[in-house]
């Protein structure tokens, strides 16, 4: 589904992110993305959905490069992809219905449609009472569960998220585990940035560890390890 | 169908986007408002001005002197050549009498000069001619010239050269000056709208990367700085329409004599300039800077 | 000290919001800077409209008739006492000849009716009188009147009226309108300045949550309200300066006529009022929602 | 410290974030403050430090009212209160150690003493490196670590932490707990909300949990229990 090719990333302020990271991800695919803070985790998945463009090395989606996609290709290749992203987000001036519904009116879904799958995919989350919220009336986890509605909601071939348990209470994390491994088993590629290390150690999945920009370690079924660099 | 919808869709985000950053709504449709309302003033002065110009020139004369012994039949058949010219707007018979009554009038207080000229009256007939445009003047004398029962023509040359040099500079100025002035308020209508949709640019940047097409992102900010527009072009339509009736009334009080323009179709054409205007910048403004965070 | 070091600190900070959002900030200096420009553009015209009102008031004559037989001791006296006259601007000796001469151009074609009575001239010498202003003509012809060697003092009483009339309504709009145009530039610049300050309300959320009083986070925002103002009004200020010596170049040689108004002491003042207008247009913008943004 | 009596929080879209609540937290204190997403433990914190005001019910700080405070008095309550929000809140435009110096610019610090104590606690929290980058240009983790550096640079008596660790790896997580705890050891108050089961657990100290706007316990040294309803 990915293929990362000695991909390199240096921000304009110089900081080298990433460093000939190369990385195979294959269809149908549990991945956890693990590392200690500012170790790249975040850069490679801004990579993957083309917000971040390498600095070198190429990047391919299904076969195609993502580096070298049209510019008015991109939105057709995040509307594949679905995002949680790490600071969530949400527009401001949505309510979190219509923040998870804008995820589906951009691809150009009925009204009908629409109507029936965006409360169905708020109360998977567990926020069906507070679908007509506007975001800075929610509390940070909720916040960042409906950032994960908006972006499982188009059922997307593949979901990437950032850290989507950060602000989340164990069980209710459990819960968001739980429905992605869901989404998984229905053949849709999930990459996880993660720091919940009890959650990775129980799911046995394949485990890419990052530490300063570079691949560390990539188990298949592997366990969150404090004992990088 | 897709289409249809979303275009639909972007009435209802306009909406929502204009009322939900309501401070920078109220004060884009007020920036709006208020420089439209000085434009349109501008335009109706200058409107005024040209219309004043105009009076003033078409009461443009030459006059055409009779022979002391001319043939009344010679006098009627100079009239009908006279109402056939192209450019005459209208002409006058001044008969002996009229013409001494009008020199009295010159003279003022100086009157005595006339004693003894009085009962002569050696002043002649003539024809008053206006004519359309002052540039239209020479042609006319030059027709008229020579035709029988004519003893000359004359007009003040210098006169109208220095009418036609006053009257156009005005024109001119008055429209550079409009010109100008649309110039500033597009550039001050657009600077606002961009203000308020930069504000907005993490919007923009999320919407971005939920995968929404550049033109899908487009289409609500152009509709919002449309509306945005209209409502600050209604508002300065509404505001000049009753301001104009009654600067006329108060002028028509003190300066009766100034030819100013009815209010009837100028009004209405100036509040279409206006909607237009308003609409007009509105989408130029908004598209402007959303252009420039897309390309981000 | 802590005082001192904080108003110091609001340069830095004033200087790095200027710089850290720019494309606000040239928004809203350009804003300042155009407005400003139609408003002195406005003011400059308003100043020369009434320049040459005032010296088309200052032609303003009342003439005095001396009689045929005043003694040249008389009309020296009569000199003396027009030259004392408080309001007297100034006077002109017209002697019979030059009288008749004058008659000969208000005649103009009409030259014929003068035959006969030339020899004779029977047109009496005068003095014309410019007074200040128009209210002062009655005045001055009521003093005049019935001295030794006067026969007449006459002027046109509707002429003064209408003209006092005119002029006072063009002065009265002038200034009006300039006031009025002043509010409006007010209004657009501070609500520039105001969406700018409005976009950054959740940094000022966030100011106040970290211990900042009120007055900490509104030094800045004041300091950065007067740059931007002084910037618009100093690109303003330029612009209307060389436009102006242009537009006078320009009229002196198409109208030259036209007693327009020297660039010298007036741009100097006129800066001054914009650059004035630039920096509390600035503080009051910015201060307002700063203010409100505070409140909440 | 804090003494709040019976407080109720609803919010003006009527949810009632807090309701009856009845706590005293001593000067010196360490307290967690657990529960669910949206048990109003933000809520909780965003009273102290007096961003909302409640509804109902009174809250003292060192004896006197926060609810009846002065407007012009809530800086130097502010000043006394270091706090990490749980969305950061950094100035945008300001590097990471101009935000940190900020918070002592306010007190009206001297240059020097800024010059100072700003590289240091950058120090202390791991980020001399980044000190002058921007907000964007820093890593969810790195973020959440100026927020900490900011509240605490000022010494305050007390230092609220609102998921401070959220977006920390185990380790780094433990190195910032490691800090508040010695904060605290000097006589600082600490509140920390938190999800982070293993920390809770571990430090084995106070534990106030709340469930939907109630305490649902109140252990004085006490363990992450998810037993809650
Ligand atoms: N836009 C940017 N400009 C400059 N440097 C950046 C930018 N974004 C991230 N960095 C730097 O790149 C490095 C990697 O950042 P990244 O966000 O990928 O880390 P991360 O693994 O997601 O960390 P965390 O777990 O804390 O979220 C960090 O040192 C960070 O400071
Ligand atoms: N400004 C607000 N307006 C309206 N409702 C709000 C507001 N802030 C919070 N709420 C609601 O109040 C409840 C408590 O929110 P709070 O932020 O205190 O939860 P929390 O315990 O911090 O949760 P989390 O662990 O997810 O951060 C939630 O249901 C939330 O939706
Ligand atoms: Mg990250
Ligand atoms: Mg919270």
């Amino acid at each position: 589904m990915f293929q990362l090719d000695s991909v390199t990333k240096v921000y304009p302020n110089k900081v080298v992110a990433l460093s000939g990271v190369s990385l195979t991800i294959r269809r149908g695919e549990f991945v956890f993305l693990v590392g200690p803070s500012g170790a790249g985790k975040s850069t490679l998945v801004k990579l993957l959905y083309r917000e971040e463009l390498p600095t070198r090395g190429n990047i391919l989606f299904e076969g195609r490069s993502i580096t070298r996609l049209r510019r008015s290709q991109v939105p057709y290749l995040r509307r594949r992809v679905g995002v949680v992203f790490q600071d969530c987000k949400l527009l401001p001036h949505k309510t979190a219905e219509a923040n998870v519904a804008f995820a589906l009116e951009v691809t150009g879904a009925g009204a009908r449609e629409i109507r029936r799958r965006v409360p169905a995919v708020l109360e998977l989350v567990g926020l069906a009472d507070k679908a007509r919220a506007y975001p800075h009336e929610l509390s940070g986890g909720e916040q960042q569960r409906v950032a994960l509605a908006r972006a499982i909601v188009n059922n997307p071939a593949v979901v990437i998220a950032d850290e989507p348990t950060g602000n989340l209470d164990p069980q209710t994390a459990w819960e968001i585990v739980g429905l992605l491994e869901e989404i998984n088993r229905r053949g849709r590629t999930v990459i996880m940035a993660t720091h919940a290390k009890a959650i990775v150690n129980a799911m046995n999945r394949r485990v890419v560890a990052l530490s300063r920009g570079r691949i560390y370690r990539d188990d298949a079924s592997g366990v969150y390890d404090d004992g990088y660099l | 169908m897709a289409t249809f919808r979303s275009l639909w869709r972007g009435f209802g985000e306009a909406l929502s986007g204009v009322v939900s950053n309501s401070v920078m709504s109220v004060a884009s449709i007020s920036t709006v408002a208020l420089t439209l309302l000085v434009l349109a003033g501008f335009l109706l002065a200058a409107v005024n001005l040209s219309h004043v110009a105009g009076v003033i020139e078409s009461q443009i004369q030459l006059r055409v002197y009779l022979d002391a012994n001319a043939a009344e039949e010679d006098v009627r058949q100079l009239e009908a050549q006279i109402a056939g010219q192209p450019g005459v707007v209208g002409y006058r018979y001044v008969s002996k009498e009229e013409a001494l009554e009008r020199l009295r009038g010159y003279l003022g207080e100086d009157q005595d000069l006339l004693e003894g000229v009085e009962e002569l009256n050696p002043l002649p007939a003539s024809f008053e001619i206006s004519v359309l445009r002052p540039d239209l003047v020479e042609r006319v004398a030059y027709e008229l010239q020579g035709r029988p029962g004519v003893d000359k023509v004359s007009y003040s040359a210098e006169v109208v050269r220095r009418l036609l040099e006053v009257t156009n500079v005005l024109r001119l100025g008055g429209m550079t000056l409009a010109l100008l002035l649309t110039g500033v308020t597009v550039f001050l209508i657009a600077n606002t709208i961009r203000i308020t949709v930069f504000a907005r640019r993490e919007e923009i940047a999320i919407m971005k990367l939920v995968g929404a097409t550049d033109w899908y992102i487009r289409w609500p900010f152009l509709l919002e700085g449309v509306l945005l527009g209209l409502a600050g072009a209604a508002v300065a339509a509404l505001a000049i329409a009753f301001t104009y009736r009654w600067l006329l009334d108060m002028f028509y009080d003190r300066l009766p004599f100034l030819p100013l323009v009815t209010p009837q179709p100028l009004l209405q054409k100036l509040s279409l300039v206006l909607l237009g205007l308003g609409a007009l910048v509105g989408v130029v403004g908004s598209q402007i800077s959303v252009r420039r965070l897309l390309q981000v």
